[in-house]
């Protein structure tokens, strides 16, 4: 299909741009000016729609796909949520009222939105305190590390190592050593949960804190996380937890009550945002009280008059936003916890480990199952039979697009050969279970009698399997004509 | 409520296939003393009544009034196409597009996007978002301090003061040094700010316009950044750059920026999109999703996801950012409204904002109190300042209905009594007119 | 300004091809006489002008006050994906489905409503809609006219007086007799009504719940036409029909109605939803488009437009109607809604919008100087009787910010203190009693 | 596709409906009740969002198909006019305010609307005044009809015939017919405008109306049109214009200017209202000042105050819907009016016009054109040159489909053997035209060289060509489970 730009045709207009009600002052120093104009599309409305409803059939998504992709909860995203977000007063707010006592008139609407949000969200958790600024579960683990890292250097103590598990993700080390930690990584063990024995090695007196993931990234609920938190408290550390698959322990267990010192929430995933192709999320950050004076950005707070008011944080690690994040995404994710309610949020988690556990008892008969125990919102099978016949993860993940269902997560968790990390979500249906599990079952006969089959596919897609590495060697990422 | 399917019978054969005897069972790796007790949430409600409780909440923001507040955050028009389009559910509803075969529709759209951020800034790769203008500044910073191995930043105070401290946030407690340059009225201090780059230095940090509105060509800081080894970051308003000098006509390496003016709603700060675009020595080092045109196995062109081994999926701890999730929809909702503009449109645009804020600039310079604090070329602001505390002009105005620019003092010392006030092809010739009259009566009754 | 990609190098080009000189040029057939002078409108404005405009008229309409309005329109909730999923393009910007296989998606979706509408009347057959409840109504009559041959219609005054007048146009100066039968009280006047049937007659017509509110069996009355060999056509309100005996166990040949109250806003009177449904008897001779099922060459299922020969675009005079365009997103709407509230929420939205009203009547029944005329069962609306003029009631509570519903006066001698009051299920309990107290208030400071 | 009911699964709930807040009242006498509950799908809110999205996907569309259907006018509809649709004061507003002097203040800006939209097309169509009552174009036409029906009725005189063209749509002489009049048929000449020695013998004194839609479905200008109209007149009859072509002369060319005196518009088509896949239009209905007092509903003026009010005309035909029509369709066709202009509308009349002739001289060659003269808004082949090898019109609409164009209109007007009617309207460009051209010639060498090949077409849509007389035979029209 044709860029936008190959469309493009010199002299043709788009939208109308506001009547000029003001005179034409004279042109900008052309010292100042650029030399010729930017070569945007010339294409009309009409073009622009064309071009963006072809482009967007050839996406799979939630409302046209089963898209059980692991680690990412890609459940049912209520239509309401958007109609939310855009109530006048929400979307048209200038943020920047929010900086002068008049605006905060103005934005009282918004604010009690958040103030009520973090409530919400602190009884799910069992944190106290929660700051809105980190836009996605990235930023909000960053956010984390420096809170961690802040709380420290107020103790006056130099700790410069964070430890992880070999099942987390990779914003985990990564956003810890953005924010200048060294990552130590630790195994798990053969059930899937960290070594016991490897952390307690590893957890030292320069051990500034520990990630988890709650439940990790096989799906498996980690038996030992009071442990593992109590022993890290004594060693002076702070523990922190993942919250990205809250989805599998929602109004069952709060990490706040294992000992959890600091977590994020992805509401992208947990709290049914639609994730728009890979953003915008919002990863809240949530800590216990003691660690409230760290959190990033300002607080809102009810005053005696029952006003919302903005107030400092004394020791705040700073901003990690302009205002409050990505308020937008929030409002859907506050929209969706008044439509779930308790009940319905523990409902969710309740059948999103059903399905799970649905789809694992139906395919571990015919994929190997690394783990082989009760898994909770995801569970994580390996293709390293199939691979043997020379059929990979990839290659079944390409079958399934032509059947027309998005792939499950695959290679990931690392620790895991040929992984596929199969996450369906509460508000898939059995039928639609049933019909991807005759498919998976289809890969697996496949795999067994015709391997070299699968070197073809997709074929059903509007390109067939793509290049990467040509596409990293020859390295073309704008068009130039 | 939730939103499952699921009946009693089909719960039933499920767990039958499972071997579990009940729901609550699957749960059982939860250890007893962890299991929650009652969450203190009501229970869940109907749609007609939560939307009854937000749209009273929407209702109870004042939205909507005649407005002059900018300050990096602008009201510029959003055609109608840009919703509809955007909220297709193939964009709203996908995930990540790391399998590019059935994720075409958002990898040739980002590719597009990338391409319309190499236009706009006139470098040569840009990558498929970051999360907004302020994050977006602090990973080009970064990016200058990876590449030079350097730890001094030296950063004009004329940068938007809350993205200063979200670079601040960001290299905090790392060794580095971070140099603020304070302004010369409301201009950078060249003299000053040349003299601060030295061999240590890292990136010299610049926003053009800077947070004052003031337009400034830069070509002479970036040679001195780069005759002493150091990369010159810069932050850059989309709309401006339809007109002025492009960051690379400029002399920078890495240009960044706030993508909200193109398209993106203001609400209350959020989501918004961040670019980062750089030139071509630096495109390896760039933090985040990259989209890249290849083939496929028949030799048609497609798109994927690429240079993956930056990013930390791959690289973890080693990788060039943490980011994961973008800002993806509001980097394809950028797209869709430089496409509805256009190269001639989107030129009126800012042609438009400019002549809106010089004709505002006119009718108020006329009030006698009142100076404009700017003394070279302004883009769609200025400051002006009056006899009286900012506040006290922005509470009285907003009496009168117009909500009428950002008080700087907060921000900046000196500047106590003085409005940042910005304008966009939106802001109405007569709402200015109304504000003027009101500013003058409310100055003359005052004295 | 308009939405033509035309550059005026492409209109040379097909100038060229055309072999014509100018544009003006292919005009040459209207003669000279008859070109058209300068018009009287405005040139085009931007989407940014005309919004804002619209957006103005729409603020001078104060829709969304507490209204207990019906009288045939209802206010029920409306779920947010019904109108997320019919703007989807491939159902807003499609034509009707003359090429059936480029348009499954519609006539499965109009098959799937058809078959919705036959569920909730219980008849045989239904169409893919047409224009609204009034024009439907007189497609019934008009079926039984052509069925019957016969030139008398026999109507009960209790069906909407607005219906009754779009009867009377379809069927004046053709040489029928519409013989409208006065109510008793609030209700249909039995005896007076049987009687009046008679071997002229091609079709009784009713309508239930009737235009008071009031519930009724017409078993008896469908037995009496079809005894005297007339049909019997009726008019029903689709959520009523979620309780109450349907069409087809009451013995009508024919049911019609407005389906408004499925998901379509109120919007000031349309786009709203005409259906007819009618016994098998009946089918070739329904109005307007109908769907069918059938296969394709390789056996597979799929959908048509069916019995085309009945239609204007084939059969021309002799058509069973004339209607082409209908009301199809309305249809799909409908069904959109119907799916989501599904089998059980839509007995919920009956009973709840019925148990309001009977709390409401409960409560304003016992306001002394209050009369509830209605002396047999209603649904959802009712009539009540002040000792004032009803406008008179009706503009006190406007001023309390209620609009509590239809002054009969207007339409029934004998009404003109009578209001028509109406309920839904979002209906709130306080806004009921805030009404209550208002009114009598009212009535009491006025005595 | 499995139907709803076929995914409906007992006991699934959908949206929740809203709280019950009064106690539960008895329920109605039983006699009065349903035996059971109307058997409506039970499925899940996400269970329909897929449902509809992939119902969706099986339709082509304007946004993503070049759609030349003639006569239908399928041009961009703006996305902006949804928008203005979904205004609330317009979305909610109660249609029965307008009976009451408190209501009619409630609706002031809706009613500014009608006010307004009547003084607009009026001087676009040369016409006085416009009832908007009528809900679609065959709507408009019984209306005016029905209007010539008043007119002569008061005048005391029996006329019942209404003449119509060979050319006409099919709902001019349904139309007729509904109200009671006799249609004669008026052939048309080799030109294809009105055989005027016909038309003269014709009309007579029992003549009530004469319909012309113009230009007419060949699209062609009838250059006779003021004669046709004088004559009538001459003659004692009315005469109507069908408008639904209006495209082609907007801004050029007022039927009231011709002498027609009754007319009706299609806001569907010329006014750019998406269509729906088959309706809601708008018709409204104009006539000459003298005609007024008869069109149906109430006028719409402004009182001495500048309020809006509601006025009923004396002798008007009676109603034909309860109150202003599909009000909702007319917001639309008003902001699009209020965008395009009086110069918009004008220069979108004459790219219609060129684009058509465009096409027109493209495809000259390889279809066989009926008549050979100037084209308005669209042209109409004849493929009864490939007819003769077997390949009919509607194998041609089959071969497109394949190819991802919407058919034109086929086998329409009657008079033209194996029709195809294209009408590409003035939003499209000159590359899908071009794209258009092409597939339309490989149709035509197909058809010389393979055309047993058409029999099997479509084969690239979601299903294969339909049996249409077995729908027709077996008739199922609705699903019993
Ligand atoms: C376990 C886990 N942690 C963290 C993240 C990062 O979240 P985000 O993409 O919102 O930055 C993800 C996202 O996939 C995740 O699955
Ligand atoms: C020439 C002509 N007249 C009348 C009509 C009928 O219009 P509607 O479908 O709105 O009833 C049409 C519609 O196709 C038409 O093309």
């Amino acid at each position: 299909m044709k860029l936008i730009y190959e469309k493009s045709v010199e002299g043709r207009k788009g939208v109308r741009i506001p009547v000029r009600d003001v005179k034409h002052y004279p042109f900008l120093p052309v010292d100042l000016l650029r030399k010729k104009p930017a070569d945007l599309p010339s294409v009309s409305e009409f073009n622009t729609v064309r071009h963006f409803s072809a482009l967007e059939k050839k996406n799979f998504s939630i409302d046209s796909n089963f898209y059980p992709l692991g680690s990412c909860t890609m459940k049912y995203n209520p239509k309401v949520l958007e109609s939310a977000a855009n109530l006048p007063g929400f979307r048209n707010l200038h943020p920047f009222l929010s900086y002068s006592a008049r605006g905060l008139e103005a934005a009282q609407g918004a604010l009690e939105i958040l103030y009520n949000m973090e409530k919400a969200l602190a009884s799910l958790t069992g944190m106290d305190e929660i700051s809105f600024q980190p836009m996605a579960g990235a930023h909000g683990e960053f956010a984390g590390i420096k809170i961690a890292a802040a709380y420290h250097a107020v103790r006056g103590e130099h700790r410069k190592i964070v430890l992880v598990p070999d099942t987390s993700h990779g914003t985990n080390p990564a956003s810890s050593a953005m924010a200048g930690f060294d990552v130590v990584t630790i195994p798990s063990d053969k059930n899937g949960e960290m070594d016991m024995g490897e952390y307690r090695k590893k957890l030292n007196g320069s051990v500034a804190a520990v990630m988890m993931t709650c439940p990790n990234t096989l799906g498996i609920f980690n038996r030992n996380i009071k442990e593992v938190c109590g022993l890290a408290r004594k060693a002076g550390a702070l523990t922190y937890c993942d919250g990205a698959n809250m989805n599998a322990v929602l109004g069952k267990m709060r990490p706040g009550d294992a000992g959890f010192d600091i977590m994020h929430l992805n509401m992208h995933k947990t709290f049914a945002t639609p994730h728009g192709g890979g953003g915008p999320g919002a990863g809240p950050v949530c800590v216990k009280k003691y660690l409230s004076d760290f959190l990033p950005g300002e607080a809102v707070r009810k005053d005696d008059d029952g006003r919302f008011v903005i107030v400092k944080r004394p020791r705040s690690v700073g901003r990690l936003a302009p205002f409050f994040g990505n308020f937008g995404v929030l409002v859907k994710a506050y929209a969706y916890i008044l439509l779930m309610g308790g009940d319905g949020l523990t409902d969710a988690c309740e059948k999103a480990v059903l399905n799970a556990n649905y789809i694992k008892a139906a395919l571990e008969k015919f994929y190997e199952l690394p783990y082989k125990r009760r898994c909770m919102h995801e569970c994580v099978f390996s293709a390293s039979a199939q691979a043997k016949k020379g059929v990979r993860a990839l290659d079944i993940a390409k079958f399934l697009i032509d059947r027309g269902f998005h792939p499950p997560t695959i290679y990931f968790p690392l620790i895991v050969k040929e992984a596929l990390m199969i996450e369906p979500t509460e508000t898939e249906s059995i039928e639609t279970m049933d019909e991807f599990i005759k498919i998976m079952k289809e890969a697996a006969s496949l795999a067994e009698e015709d391997p070299e089959a699968f070197k073809k596919m997709p074929v059903n897609s509007c390109v067939g399997r793509m290049d990467e590495t040509a596409a990293a060697r020859k390295l073309d990422i704008k068009y130039s004509k | 409520m939730s939103y499952c399917p699921h009946t009693d019978k089909e719960i039933e054969k499920m767990l039958r296939v499972i071997g579990a005897d009940s729901v609550p069972d699957l749960f059982s790796d939860i250890p007893d003393d962890l299991r929650a007790g009652e969450l203190a949430l009501e229970n869940g409600k109907s749609e007609f009544e939560v939307m009854g409780k937000l749209e009273k909440l929407s209702a109870n923001c004042s939205a909507g009034r005649i407005s002059f507040t900018g300050g990096g955050f602008y009201d510029h028009f959003i055609p109608s196409a840009v919703d509809a389009l955007s909220q297709m559910s193939g964009f709203l509803t996908s995930y990540t597009p790391y399998q590019s075969e059935c994720s075409q529709g958002t990898l040739q759209a980002l590719y597009e996007y990338q391409t319309a951020i190499c236009r706009l800034t006139g470098l040569d790769g840009a990558n498929a978002s970051v999360y907004d203008g302020g994050t977006a500044l602090a990973e080009g910073i970064m990016m200058a301090a990876r590449k030079t191995m350097r730890k001094k930043i030296v950063i004009d105070a004329c940068v938007n003061p809350l993205y200063r401290d979200i670079v601040k946030t960001y290299f905090s407690g790392q060794g580095f040094e971070i140099l603020e340059i304070a302004p010369d009225g409301c201009a950078v201090d060249r003299e000053k700010f040349i003299k601060a780059i030295d061999d240590n230095t890292a990136a010299v940090v610049i926003q053009n316009p800077n947070f004052f509105g003031t337009v400034d060509d830069y070509s002479d800081i970036t040679a001195a950044a780069h005759s002493a080894g150091a990369q010159a970051v810069g932050s850059f308003y989309p709309v401006a750059m339809a007109l002025l000098k492009t960051p690379a006509e400029t002399g920078f390496d890495i240009a960044t920026g706030e993508g909200q003016s193109l398209g993106m709603p203001l609400s209350f700060g959020g989501p918004y999109l961040g670019y980062v675009a750089a030139t071509s020595a630096c495109l390896r080092n760039l933090p985040g999703r990259i989209v890249g045109a290849t083939c496929d196995s028949e030799g048609r062109r497609g798109f994927v996801l690429t240079l993956q081994a930056r990013e930390q999926h791959i690289r973890r701890e080693r990788a060039s950012s943490n980011i994961c999730s973008n800002q993806n929809l509001c980097a394809i909702r950028a797209l869709i409204y430089l496409s509805l503009a256009g190269k001639k449109g989107f030129r009126e645009v800012a042609e438009l904002s400019r002549d809106k804020s010089e004709y505002a600039k006119e009718l108020i310079g006329k009030i006698p109190s009142i100076k404009i604090k700017n003394t070279a070329p302004t883009f769609n602001e200025f400051v002006f300042e009056t006899d009286l505390p900012a506040d006290t002009v922005l509470e009285a105005m907003s009496k009168s209905g117009i909500d009428a620019g950002i008080a700087l003092g907060g921000f900046y010392k000196g500047f106590e009594k003085s409005v940042l006030i910005s304008f966009t092809e939106k802001s109405r010739k007569e709402d200015i007119d109304f504000f003027a009259r009101e500013l003058e009566n409310f100055l003359t009754e005052r004295k």
